[in-house]
Order: C-alpha cells, then structure tokens, then sequence
C-alpha cells in the first residue's frame, strides 16, 4: 500500500484545522459555533423545521458541507471516521429545538446510530421535539425489507435536500420526516473501489484493493454487483451497477429517477461524467427516465478511487423538491 | 479489604484504570490496525483523559454523580463507538448507584450489572461477536458469582479482572460480527479484539485502584 | 508508476462523453452548442460584454465549468491537454460577437496561445469586436516584467471571476479588459505536488514525483519548476509557498489578498483546508489580510495529488467584484 | 518530370504525405511519449484523415483553395500546437499560391517559403530549440537551392524531403527548448523531435506523391 502523501500538522490538531479552514473557505454560508457545530451563517426562520446531522471528518465536503439554505441547519462532525459523541449531539438539538420542531437525519453506521441514540433519548427527557430518521441506503448488504445492516452512504444527499427543501417550505415536522422516509425508502446507493485509502490520522490503511481489480461493494461482502472482478470499462461498469440497482429497487419502465455519481476522492470528475452519461443511456435503454443526473464529491474516502452510484425512484413531490433552490458548500441550485 | 467504596474508593479505582490503560495504548492501537482503523489506543488515551478531569472536577459530588460525570465525559471523546459504549457502562452505573458507598461486593456485583444493561442497549452484539461484550459480560459475571460468595470487593474486582482477561484473549480465535473489524470476515480471525482488551485493563485497573486506596 | 485505474471506455471518444455527462450533470446551467461549444443554458442579455475562453480537456471542472451567470459565456474545450484548434475557436468567437463586445480569456499555453491567436487574426479580418487577454501567472518561471515564460494556471479563476461580475454589472469592453488585466497583474500561482499523474487517452506518464518528496512549481502538466524537497508539513508548505507570493507580488503589511487554494486531483478537500487555514494565519502574521478565502478543485491535472496556491491583491472595486454573484458548476455565491 | 502541379498533383502529393505519415504514427507517438504525452502520432493520424477529406472536398477549387481547405481542416483537429503549426504551413502557402498550376522549382519554394512563414508566425522556435523546425527549415532551404539551380519539381522535392530526414535526425542530440518536451531540460536530448519526425515524413510523402502523379 502506497505512503502518505498528504498535507497534514499534528493529526492532533487535524479536525479543529480542517473545521477552521472549511469555515475560512465558505464564511459566507455557514460558521461554526458551540463545541465546532457547523450552523448556517444565516439562520432559518424559527418558524421552521429545522434539519441536523452528525458523522464522522475526513469525508469533505461531506456532511458539514451539506449546511446551508434549503438544506441542513446544524452539522456535527465527529472525529476522523468517528461518530461525534452525545454530548456534542445532543448541543445540537438543543440547538435546533423549536416549536416547529428538529428533524435529525442519521446515516446508519453503528457509532453515528450509538451516538444519535443517546442524544435521542436525552432529548425525550428534555422534552425536545425532534424525529429521527434513519438512511441505510446501500444495497450491498442486508435487504430491503430488513435494511438494519445496510449502511448509509452519499444517498443522504437526496434525502437531506428533499427534506430540507421540505422544511424551507414551511411543511411540518410530520410532513419532512414523511418526506425523508419516502425518499429514503427509495434511494439505493452502490459503490465500487479501484484504490484503497488511508486513516489520514493514524496512517492505517482502511481499505487495499489489489491491482486490476475493482471492487464492488466495497466495504461489504460485494454480493450485488459481483464483488471483487477485474477493473472493466466505463460502460460495463455503470451497466453492471445500475442493473443491480434497478434490480435493489424495482424499478420498472416508464419510471423517474435522480442519478447521481459521487466521486470518493482520486476518481477523476472527468470519469464521473463519462459514467453519468452511461448510466443515464443504460437506463433510458430499459425505459427508465433519468430525469435528474449530476455528479461530483459530495462524500468522499480520502484518496480512495472509485465512486458511488446512487439512483432514487422519484414522484412528483421529490422531483419539485430536488429542483428547489438550495446552497450549501457542496451543493447550489438556482 | 472491607472499607465500603465510596466517592473516594471510586475515583482511586478509575485513576487506576486510567493508568494502566493508558501504558498499553499502543498495543491497543496496534491492535485496532489489524481490523479497525488503528485508532482505539488513542480513542482511549483521551477518554482516560476525561476520566481523570471529571474526577477531579466531581469533587464534592456523590458517588451516582461521580459515575455520572464520568460517563458523560467519555460520551464526549467523539471516538466513534468507544464513547458511547464506554460511557454508557458507567452511566448505567451511574443509574443504579446512590448517594451511599458500596459495602460488598453483590452491591458491586448490582452496580456492574446495570453498566452492562446501559451497554447492551447500545448494541446488539453479544459474547462471541469479537467485541467488548467478550471481556465485559464475564467480568460482570464474575462480579455476581463474588458476590454470591460472598467475596470481600478487592477479591471480587480481582475475580473480575482474571475473567475479563480471559475473555478478551478468548477473542483472538473469533471472527468479528460488529465494529469495523467486521469487514474483514474470517481475516478478522488471529488477533484479540482490541475492545475486549480496553476492557480487561479497565477492570486491572480497577482492581489496582481499589488496592492503592485501601 | 502507477497503472490507470480509471473508468474510461475507447480513448476516442473520451471527450464526447465526459462533455455529454458534463451537460447532463449541469443542465440547468450550461449546455452544449455548435461545434461543442459549452454555453450558458440562459443566454447573457446582448447588450452585455461576453467572455470567451478555450483549454484543453482533462482538468475538470476547468474551464467549461466556469460558464455561467457571473462568469463565462462560452468554453471552447480541445483534446484532452490539448488546445482545441482555431476553427472551432472563431466558431466562438462568432458566436459571442456583440455590439458591446467580447472578452477572450486565454491561459499561457504555447498550444492555446496559437489557436488563439490565428483566431484574433480571423476575427479581426471579419470585423469582430473582440479583446484578448492572456492570464499567465504562475511565478514558478519568467519574471512579472517578462512574464511570456509564466504559465497560465488556476489564477484564471479570479480573473474570470472578476471581469466576469464587471460585465453583469453592464460596464464596457473596455473596462471589462482593464479590470481583467488588473487581476490578472496582481495574481500569483503556485503549485506544489506529491505524486504524478497519467494522461488519460494515451496511457502515458505526464509527471513524475519520487517516493517523499514534494516539488514546488510544478504546473498542470508537470512542467518543472525547480523546487524538489522533502515532503513537509502542511504549515511548512504553505508558508514556503506563501513567501514566495508575497515575494513575487511585493504584497506589503495592511494589504489585503484572495486567496485560493486549488486541489489538483487527489488531494483532499481536508488537505486543502488545513492548508487554506495556514495561509491565512501566516498572512496575518506578516500584516497581510486574506479578505477572501476559498479552497476546492476547480482546475484538476487528473489523478495528481497537490495543489495550487493563488494569491491576488485586491483593492476595493476587485473585492466587490469577486463578491458580486456567481452560478456555474465550478463556483456558486449568493 | 517537368508536367506543372496544380490542384491534382498537390492532391496527389498530399494523398502520399497522409499515407506516409500514418505508415508512421506508432513511432510518432513513441516519441513523443519520450518527452511530451504520447499523443503526436495520433493527432497527426486526424490531421491526415482531415488532409484527405478536404482533398475530396475541394474538387473543382483552384490549387489556393485546395491548400486553404488542407490548412483550416488541420487546424480543426483540436491537437494542441500541431494543428495550428502544420495549418498554417499550408494556409501560409495558400496565400502565396493562384489559381495557376506551379511550374518549376522556384515557384515551389516560393510556395513554400510563404508556408514557413505562416509556422513561423505561430512560434518564436528556431532550427536547433527541437521542434519541426528542424526539419523544416532545411527543407524549405532545400528547395530554394534547387530553385536557384532549376532542378525539377520532384528532384526538388527529394531534395526537400532528405534535409527534413537529416534535420530530424539531428534533433536527436539536441535539448528542446519549446513544446511539452521543454519541461525534461537536458533529459530531452537521446531522441528525435516528433514534430520535426512528421516533418521528414511528410516530405518523403510530398516527394512519393508528386511521382505517383506523373
Ligand atoms: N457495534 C459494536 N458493539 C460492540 N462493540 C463494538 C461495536 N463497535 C465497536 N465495538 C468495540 O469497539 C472497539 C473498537 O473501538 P475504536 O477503535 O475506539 O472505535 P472505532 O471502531 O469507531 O474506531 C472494537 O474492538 C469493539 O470491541
Ligand atoms: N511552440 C512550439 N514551436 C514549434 N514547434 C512546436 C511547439 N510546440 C510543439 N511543437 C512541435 O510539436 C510537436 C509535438 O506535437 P504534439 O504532440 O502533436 O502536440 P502537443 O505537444 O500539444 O501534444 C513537438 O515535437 C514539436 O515539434
Ligand atoms: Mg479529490
Ligand atoms: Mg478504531
Ligand atoms: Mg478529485
Ligand atoms: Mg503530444
């Protein structure tokens, strides 16, 4: 596995730095406050649900660049690849709460989920109006029907921004949490790896892919979608992961869905595009409509390469609130 | 010994377990890389850490708030699942305790048994799974079968610290169903878990505490 | 070096299909005209100065993804590294002819540089109202006298940015070009890389870096520029860096700067913020004021990981300039 | 052979030159993968195919109209400084050139000349910096010489076509001072130019044509 080749201090020191400089970088939309929450630099409205999130650093832009108008209100960042701990979530809350009520999106990984169900239960004794609710989108573990093993990838994205779209319009806390369940159940998300990566903090490495190879599914068996096989062209790829979506889904002809790829970090936004456009024809060939399709590194896995492929079946409330206007350091719509 | 534990006894106890956890931290890191992410040993530097400012910072308190306290500062490592698991071992315990000092070892044994209650409703993952759970469900067993006994508390808190060692050792040869060493499958298979292990030096430390504070 | 470990199909077609799953990823922005031309979805009204401007594929979201509202009008995207030719460049030029006139923007490439120029020729001969004006401000070679050895580089992004907002704001071709130039003389780059990339069609190594060693000056296609050292720490690197734009720049004490921190490819968003938070203090520490700061890939050089680092001083009329509003695929402000 | 060249015979000449030089791109690109990317043979495999489309497509054009159409379709290849470079020789000789067929070698160097120009227009590279002007040059000289001495127009041409041979040969040792290979400093001489490669190339192409046609 190859050395480390970043630029890093103290890995002490390396979440406050990185929280600094993402603040330094985006000072006009969001601003840090309390123990390092991530808050928007102009608050919602009080009469409006408010959106929180908590996960591990080391994945930029992600979550904290989720943050902003038409998105979320509060992000808390954990350390690197670790779950931020109660305390800090629950600070959150509190920081969220309003009558309107907090709608606190978790991706499911077993710190985040330990984390957010202290934070939670310390919120119903407080009194707190909050819903959460869970994303497990990845469909390469687990099942559809039982999704407790599946883990929450970069599909949060979907259901940050229809939700968050949601409580921008003024919709009710029952209203966004339907709209994040329903968009949620909808989303399945696929990821392939052609390189590992490393902790930037301790150096270990936390994922090797051999040479020629790519690995989908990675970081789970790789039952959808083959697992390990050799590295194939931009079309065989898409074709062979979107066919495991569709299948994941049930999506059938005549259908609408968002599209999108999520770089994880050295695949080139180059090859993301190329990737795009498959998926986009694979899907048209199969009478699938991919209505909405963008690309780019909204979750990333230090210099791991490879992407994730996300597909989500939309109505037409998702759709409108896909379209509406947002702006977040990851993400601006007009 | 027979001194009841106390505010006092508890805070020797947890200094202790502060010490000798934080003398292995390599190992538990080195551990951590086999199929984690090599962070364990630091995640528990800093929880120690915590541990030892809350005690100090408890004075005054009772021993329920002592336990309290310390839970909540080991919540606030942001280390991923080791806060939450750990902090809730001694919230739980914080839960069951009082404002008296434990006199023997089954209120001991009680104490432990809701710490562990305060884990499980963390996770799923149950002896056998490579986890934590592998040196902590012993030791809280052996912490009962003391007080059954009738064991004095540093007979009970030395009974414990043998099992836990015995159980985090025991995870050498089992392959992981929880945490990140899962991914790895039967890779995960050579190594004790290094949970486990924090565990069994959690509770060598405990019963060194208790020791030094007689 | 490293094999290819992209997801690409037959070379060939390489930038037809990163162009179309651009298109596809950006539709409510940009699309794709003529001789794949990269246009804004929404025309600028005609009676504002448009900017032009033409590069070579394979650093994306560079420069096609600078088209948009705020900032450019129309990209002419070549060969992957490669300067499209002249015809499709007066195709552009043609294009965006208006009575108020049009600002070419063109990066100092030797490639770019002649298809350019044959242009400038063409459309002089044809009467079109067209400026041009070359952005090479990479300090790495040549000196600001003599800057005809210095490179185009990332700094492109202010100037664009810059005259850009000057033409929304309706100001003439004239003063667009003098707030372009004035830009464009007060900007430096820098580049610093660990480790080399591949170029993406031929399979060929286009930059090399050893095992532990960072190189300072090395540009989009690895053009050396001196500067071969161990690999340091990321407050180190930056403070090297930084002293030598101040260096170059003369920036003195109550000054007040932009700075840009552009990640090449690999690098990690993370990187570039615990880097963007050192320049900043280091700045501060010599009584120079980094007003505006921002970090992100904008002009990637594929799998290479480094990154750019931009310094512009700025006087009041550019600060608001850089302020005013901007959306297209690369940068979003409100 | 003494049969004037117009519109066929540079037809003819320009069909030999493709032909010629696409026999070739592996090692063009071979070279330049020494000291630039590796693309050079294949761009010039596009210039080619675009010199051949234009010579179908300008039938019924004079010789200017023909070599104007070669020169804006070579540079529409979209190949970085290639396409503007061997563009503008032909575009430079179109404007040199009428509607009338080229006698004898000295209109032919001065056709060529008027292309040297055109190149020379684009770059500030001199015969010695390793770039097609190696090649170039000599041979344009060349063909001054042989108008000077009134040999025909195919001894011209294979006058032409062995200096650009020996010019390239002679980049070999030289160091680049222009185009990606620059940036290798010293580390570019132990190779020919590319460019300057092409260059011979198409002349031993011009020279195969022009015999062909007669
Ligand atoms: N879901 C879980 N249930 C029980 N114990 C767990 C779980 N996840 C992790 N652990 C324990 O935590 C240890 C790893 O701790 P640490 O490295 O600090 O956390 P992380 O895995 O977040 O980096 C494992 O060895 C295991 O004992
Ligand atoms: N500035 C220049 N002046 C003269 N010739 C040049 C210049 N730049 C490149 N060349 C010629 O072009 C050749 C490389 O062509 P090619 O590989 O097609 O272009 P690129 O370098 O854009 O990839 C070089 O071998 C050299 O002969
Ligand atoms: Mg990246
Ligand atoms: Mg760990
Ligand atoms: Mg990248
Ligand atoms: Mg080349």
């Amino acid at each position: 596995m190859m050395a480390m080749k970043k630029f890093l201090n103290d890995p002490e020191n390396l979440v406050q730095e990185l929280l600094d400089g993402f603040a330094l970088a985006n000072a006009n939309t969001i601003r840090l406050a309390g123990s390092n929450l991530v808050v928007r630099a102009t608050p919602k409205p009080a009469n409006k649900v408010a959106l929180v999130t908590l996960g591990g650093s080391g994945h930029e832009p992600a979550l904290s660049g989720f943050v902003g108008e038409g998105m979320l209100d509060i992000s808390v960042p954990g350390e690197i690849f670790a779950a931020p701990g109660p305390p800090r979530v629950i600070e959150a809350l509190r920081m969220a709460n309003r009558e309107a009520g907090v709608l606190f999106i978790v991706l499911n990984h077993a710190g985040d989920v330990m984390s957010a169900e202290v934070a939670m239960e310390m919120a119903a004794k407080e009194g707190l109006n909050v819903e959460m609710v869970l994303t497990h989108e990845d469909i390469s573990a687990g099942t559809r029907e039982d999704p407790s093993e599946r883990r929450g990838l970069a599909g949060c994205l979907a259901v940050i921004k229809a939700a968050g779209a949601a409580a921008e319009q003024g919709k009710s806390l029952a209203e966004c949490t339907a709209i994040a369940v329903r968009m949620e159940r909808n989303l399945g998300t696929l990821a392939v790896a052609v390189q590992g990566a490393t902790h930037p903090a301790t150096g270990d490495v936390i994922a090797t892919v051999d040479e020629g190879v790519m690995v989908v599914g990675m970081g789970q068996h790789g039952e959808a979608g083959g697992g390990t096989q050799p590295l194939k062209t931009a079309d065989e790829t898409a074709a062979i992961m979107a066919d495991a979506l569709i299948d994941d889904l049930g999506l059938e002809r005549g259908e609408k869905v968002l599209a999108i790829i999520n770089g994880v970090g050295s695949t080139t936004l180059m090859e993301q595009y190329v990737v795009l456009r498959a998926v986009k024809k694979h899907l048209a060939a199969k009478g699938i409509d991919a209505v909405r399709c963008i690309a780019g590194e909204f979750l990333t896995v230090q210099e791991m390469a490879g992407f994730q492929m996300i597909l989500g079946r939309l109505d037409d409330e998702l759709l409108a609130l896909w379209d509406a206007p947002c702006h977040c350091p990851a993400l601006s719509r007009k | 010994m027979t001194t009841p534990i106390g505010f006092d006894g508890f805070a020797a106890m947890l200094v202790g377990a502060a010490e000798v956890i934080r003398s292995h931290h390599e190992e538990l890191s080195r551990l951590d890389s086999c199929g984690g992410d090599g962070d364990h040993g630091s995640t528990m530097v800093r929880a120690m850490a915590q541990v030892e400012k809350s005690v100090a910072g408890a004075a005054g308190k009772d021993l329920a708030g002592l336990l309290q306290d310390v839970g909540w500062a080991i919540m606030g490592v942001d280390g991923g699942a080791t806060g939450p698991l750990f902090g809730s071992l001694f919230m739980g315990m914080a839960g069951a305790a009082g404002s008296e000092a434990i006199g023997d070892s089954a209120a001991l044994a009680v104490l432990f048994d809701a710490g562990l209650a305060g884990v499980r409703r963390r996770t799923k993952a149950q002896p056998g799974d490579k986890t934590m759970l592998d040196a902590l469900v012993p030791a809280v067993e052996a912490l009962g079968r003391a007080g059954a006994l009738g064991l004095s508390l540093d007979e009970a808190l030395e009974a414990a610290a043998a099992a836990a060692l015995e159980g985090a050792k025991a995870t050498r040869a089992m392959q992981a169903r929880f945490g990140r060493a899962k991914n790895l499958g039967e890779k995960s298979i050579g190594e004790p878990d290094p949970g486990a292990t924090s565990v069994a030096y959690l509770f060598e430390g405990l019963a060194k505490g208790v020791k030094g504070h007689a």
